[in-house]
């Protein structure tokens, strides 16, 4: 479709769409608000930081420079790490490029197995599908009905020629809190070399992350997932471990991305994660509130439901997944839309591919339960009233959309 | 999850998505048919009550489990077949309904093909029992076909993801 | 070093640096101001539209998708092109990337030459010489004192095996202003299904830019070099040319950049843009006039000094680079900092390779030469008094070099 | 252009560069040598007077064209040199000229060296036609061969360029 018909459509259906009187934007899987104090940290940078760039031999750069470290500073000690294990890329989906890729570009002769779980995120599985192409073996890791890997199945296969592990420690779809530092013993245990890369995108800012104890040869993050501006990623490479660029320019202070770094977004970014930690203990207690309040109603109070992924302290404290059998999830989508509900759906309506969510495939479940899922994540920032409009216009849909069904619950 | 794709729904289909016409079973419906399957995400019962002298289409309702897209198309195909004779309802095509419904976005035109192949599924469902007419092809329409070709493919990729 | 060392050690000379009284910023080789419309433009974004991203199934979506089009629409209005033929990464670097890995990737068998000028932007040159390495032929294009591509190299050279050829429009370092649409015809003459790419990122604010004239296939673009926020580039790909991604991961609106958009950058990138063109007349001549005073008064007044690029016309209208003889270009930067006055240098010293620029030793500057330049460059928002201070400045701090220096002008 | 490299220099290298002591030759000099080359961006000139009896430097100067860390090593090193003896003067290092500057970032180290260099040359510039004292090695220092090495390559480099 052309882009001036497009537009026109879109146009059309917003306005017939209107502004919803109440509104609860749930879709946090793609994208959300940013933290009031992130974007002035950006903006002010912006004002006073932003003409200059770090490392430069001036006044500006090196006020740059300053501001960089400070902020890179104090991500680090959130998350436990040394200053120089960051570098920074523009998304997290880059980040995960560059560990998956960068490693393999300088991969000793005969480490040719790369082993990433089954439910990974499409920035990890699609570059590790790209290095089987190219002559490297692919080994995906097998997950039970909640989504964890199977430790067992890496102690038989992890050999002298793994290369290395990627496996994600909180699933963006189902949140499944995986046991890293299990993954990681077993692995070493086995071959010592390999590498054990984490996708850390969809944990930073819902658990607590220490690169020190989990001990980790990398991990991915991404800044608008944690409420900070996007166009900032950033990749933890513990001491030691090599990578080789996959973009190629000029270097500065990121020595594996090139181009003049986004100062005022990793300013914006840091400010972000800074703000979430510091009020963790609450922040978390809350979204957990406000989760189970979702989720223990709607399993209670909907026939026919399902929750994706593990329940209670197992979970990651914001995520919501759900399957309503016997409803389409995009019809889900967009008539929560109409009622102001903004969530997302691993139905295949809504993926650019023929087929529903690969993750709640991978963990068993059927193609209709997966067509009928909804994906809703909280933040700190929502309120008991939200959860409560949701639990009062979500049952309505559902049934009305099942009326309209030729199959029904009790017809089958 | 992968929701990325545009959907840019004319208005005409939100409007039918959110109130369809012609939804339910009709009692004592002389043909119905189904096409699309749970695991498609994608299913279309389609009622006709057909008057058996004139083969004039009375009634006309639908059943749908899918996308707003989906919806849409089966409720505005059931308005266009109503009053009209079974071979003239045989002749719309997935298009025709695309483009009742101000357009459909490119991903969405299985929704026109499976509304209309349930449709021309009823219609053959209808001539089971009586004699065929010879506007009747014996070779599945392209709208049928992709609709048989959607539901074996859906088995198949379930079967293999269940094992 | 390590971090906390540089940060001692930085914040050191910070303070004894001081705030100049005075200062004029004109570093924007490396980056530099964000136009105010440009920022306001981004922070509504992220109050608003922020929290969707395009392509969704819920109303922020549609929101978000509309602004994205619209500011997508304006950008390209403004060059002259289809709104379709526009794909967002978020930097220039990673767009030259996509351009030259993106092309060669799915490049037919037997075309493995590749043409770049020898003064290239290194996010040009190195992915080329990537390229190289994984067995295409590189070829690099000479260029005459000026800096003006050979375009009877290209008509002699250019042949059936040849898959593109990469030459930016202005140079970033030395301002020439090539003649693409020559290149492009002679080339095409030889063999027509050649890509062009035209690495645009210094000429984007600086000249008008019409892709239906110019006619190229691809040609690059960067946010923050016409004054627009960090975290956004662009490729332009005219209508059939194919490309495949280089980074993988979800594709949304983007149909070869992974990961969720810029959304807020790119409104505020096509703000500055916008901006910039509807006051182009003005602007133009405002640069034009600030750069002759520059570099007539420095060549007429300090002895030993070399304009690099063209002069007039042909020149970029905001680039002034100056080779000072028997001056080195690292201490000059430091002492015009001091001075309050902010610009960049060709030297080794300033670089991290042990080579100065290429960029002057392929115009056939000597090593001396290019060590002793400094590049400036001005913009619409500088005025009169900025070069006056400039001038003021300069030639005092060029004396004061000189007389340390064992190699005096008088005593070669 | 490619200035992308953190010059983290400290307070003392930018005193220094900004206020340089003992620039210039001297009237006089009784040993005098030069490091490095406009070519690598990087030149030392070192002129000594030196008690002819004690083998004391009573005064040192230096010329330098080079960047900040380049004139800074320059003129902490005839500071450190004055008053001293020639051998002790021998004994200076490169990573003594950092020390004393309050650290050199690495790319900078080189600046050390030229300097030391430079000093180097001079004094067996003043043995050239004098008694060899024991303590002067036959072959070349550490920091000499690099400021050999430093210029042979730009030789190279340079002419490779102007082809
Ligand atoms: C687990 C996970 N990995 C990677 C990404 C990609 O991050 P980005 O959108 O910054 O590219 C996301 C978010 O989309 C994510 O949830
Ligand atoms: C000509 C040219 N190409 C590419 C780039 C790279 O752009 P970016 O800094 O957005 O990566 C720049 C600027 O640094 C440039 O001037």
């Amino acid at each position: 479709m052309i882009y001036s018909d497009l537009s026109k459509s879109i146009k059309e259906l917003i306005e017939f769409h209107g502004i919803p009187k109440r509104e609860v934007y749930l879709d946090y899987e793609n994208s959300g608000l940013i933290i009031p104090e992130a974007l002035r940290a950006m903006e002010e940078a912006y004002k006073f930081n932003g003409r200059g760039h770090p490392s430069i031999t001036h006044l500006p750069g090196w006020l740059s420079y300053e501001s960089l470290f400070k902020a890179t500073s104090i991500f680090a000690s959130i998350i436990n790490c040394n200053p120089e294990e960051i570098v920074y890329t523009h998304s997290g989906s880059e980040a995960n490029n560059l560990a998956i890729l960068g490693s393999a570009v300088i991969s000793p002769k005969g480490r040719r197995k790369i082993f990433v779980s089954s439910i990974e995120h499409l920035s990890v599985i699609f570059p590790a599908e790209r290095l089987e192409e190219r002559g490297f073996k692919l080994i995906k890791i097998p997950v039970d009905k909640e989504g964890y890997i199977d430790l067992d199945f890496i102690s038989e296969h992890v050999d002298d020629e793994t290369l290395m592990i990627s496996v994600g420690i909180v699933n963006h779809e189902i949140g499944t809190i995986q046991d890293i530092k299990a993954l990681r013993d077993i692995t070493k245990d086995k071959n010592k070399e390999v590498l054990i890369h984490t996708d850390a995108c969809a944990a930073l800012g819902r658990i607590k992350l220490d690169m020190k104890e989990l001990d980790v040869d990398l991990a991915s993050f991404s800044s608008h997932k944690v409420y900070g501006p996007k166009g900032v990623g950033a990749l933890y490479i513990k001491e030691g471990v090599k990578l080789e660029p996959i973009i190629y320019g000029q270097l500065s202070t990121q020595k594996l991305w090139p181009g003049v770094e986004n100062v005022p977004g990793i300013l914006g970014f840091s400010k972000a994660v800074e703000t979430i930690y510091s009020n963790f203990t609450e922040y978390k207690s809350k979204m957990i509130e406000l989760r189970d309040m979702l989720i223990n109603s709607i399993l209670n109070n909907i026939d026919h439901t399902l929750l994706n992924g593990p329940y209670g302290d197992k979970r990651s404290p914001d995520n919501i997944n759900i399957s309503f059998i016997y409803c389409e999830g995009e019809a889900l989508t967009v008539e929560l839309s109409m009622n102001g509900i903004y969530v997302s759906s691993g139905s295949a309506c809504t993926s650019r591919v023929l087929e529903p969510s690969h993750v709640l495939l991978a963990i068993g479940r059927r193609y209709e339960e997966a067509h009928g899922s909804l994906l809703m994540k909280v933040t700190p920032f929502h309120t008991k009233s939200d959860m409560e409009y949701v639990l009062e216009v979500l049952p309505r849909i559902v049934n009305r959309l099942r009326s309209i069904s030729p199959v029904k619950p009790s017809n089958r | 999850m992968s929701s990325r794709v545009p959907l840019t729904y004319g208005k005409k289909v939100i409007e039918l998505f959110k109130n369809p016409k012609n939804v339910g079973k009709i009692e004592g419906a002389n043909a119905e048919a189904l096409a699309g399957s749970l695991a498609c995400g994608d299913m279309i019962a389609i009622y006709l009550k057909v008057d058996e002298t004139s083969d004039k289409i009375i009634d006309a309702k639908f059943e749908s489990y899918g996308c707003a897209a989906n919806i849409a198309a089966a409720s505005i195909l059931t308005e266009m077949i109503k009053g009209r004779n079974l071979s003239e309802a045989w002749k719309i095509s997935w298009k025709d309904v695309s483009d009742e419904l101000g357009g459909l976005p490119q991903v969405k035109y299985h929704c026109g093909v499976l509304a209309v192949g349930a449709l021309r599924r009823a219609i053959r469902a209808y001539y089971e029992k009586r004699q065929k007419p010879n506007w009747l092809p014996k070779e599945l329409s392209q709208e049928e076909r992709h609709a048989l070709e959607e539901e074996k493919l859906m088995e198949i990729l379930a079967k293999r993801s269940q094992k």
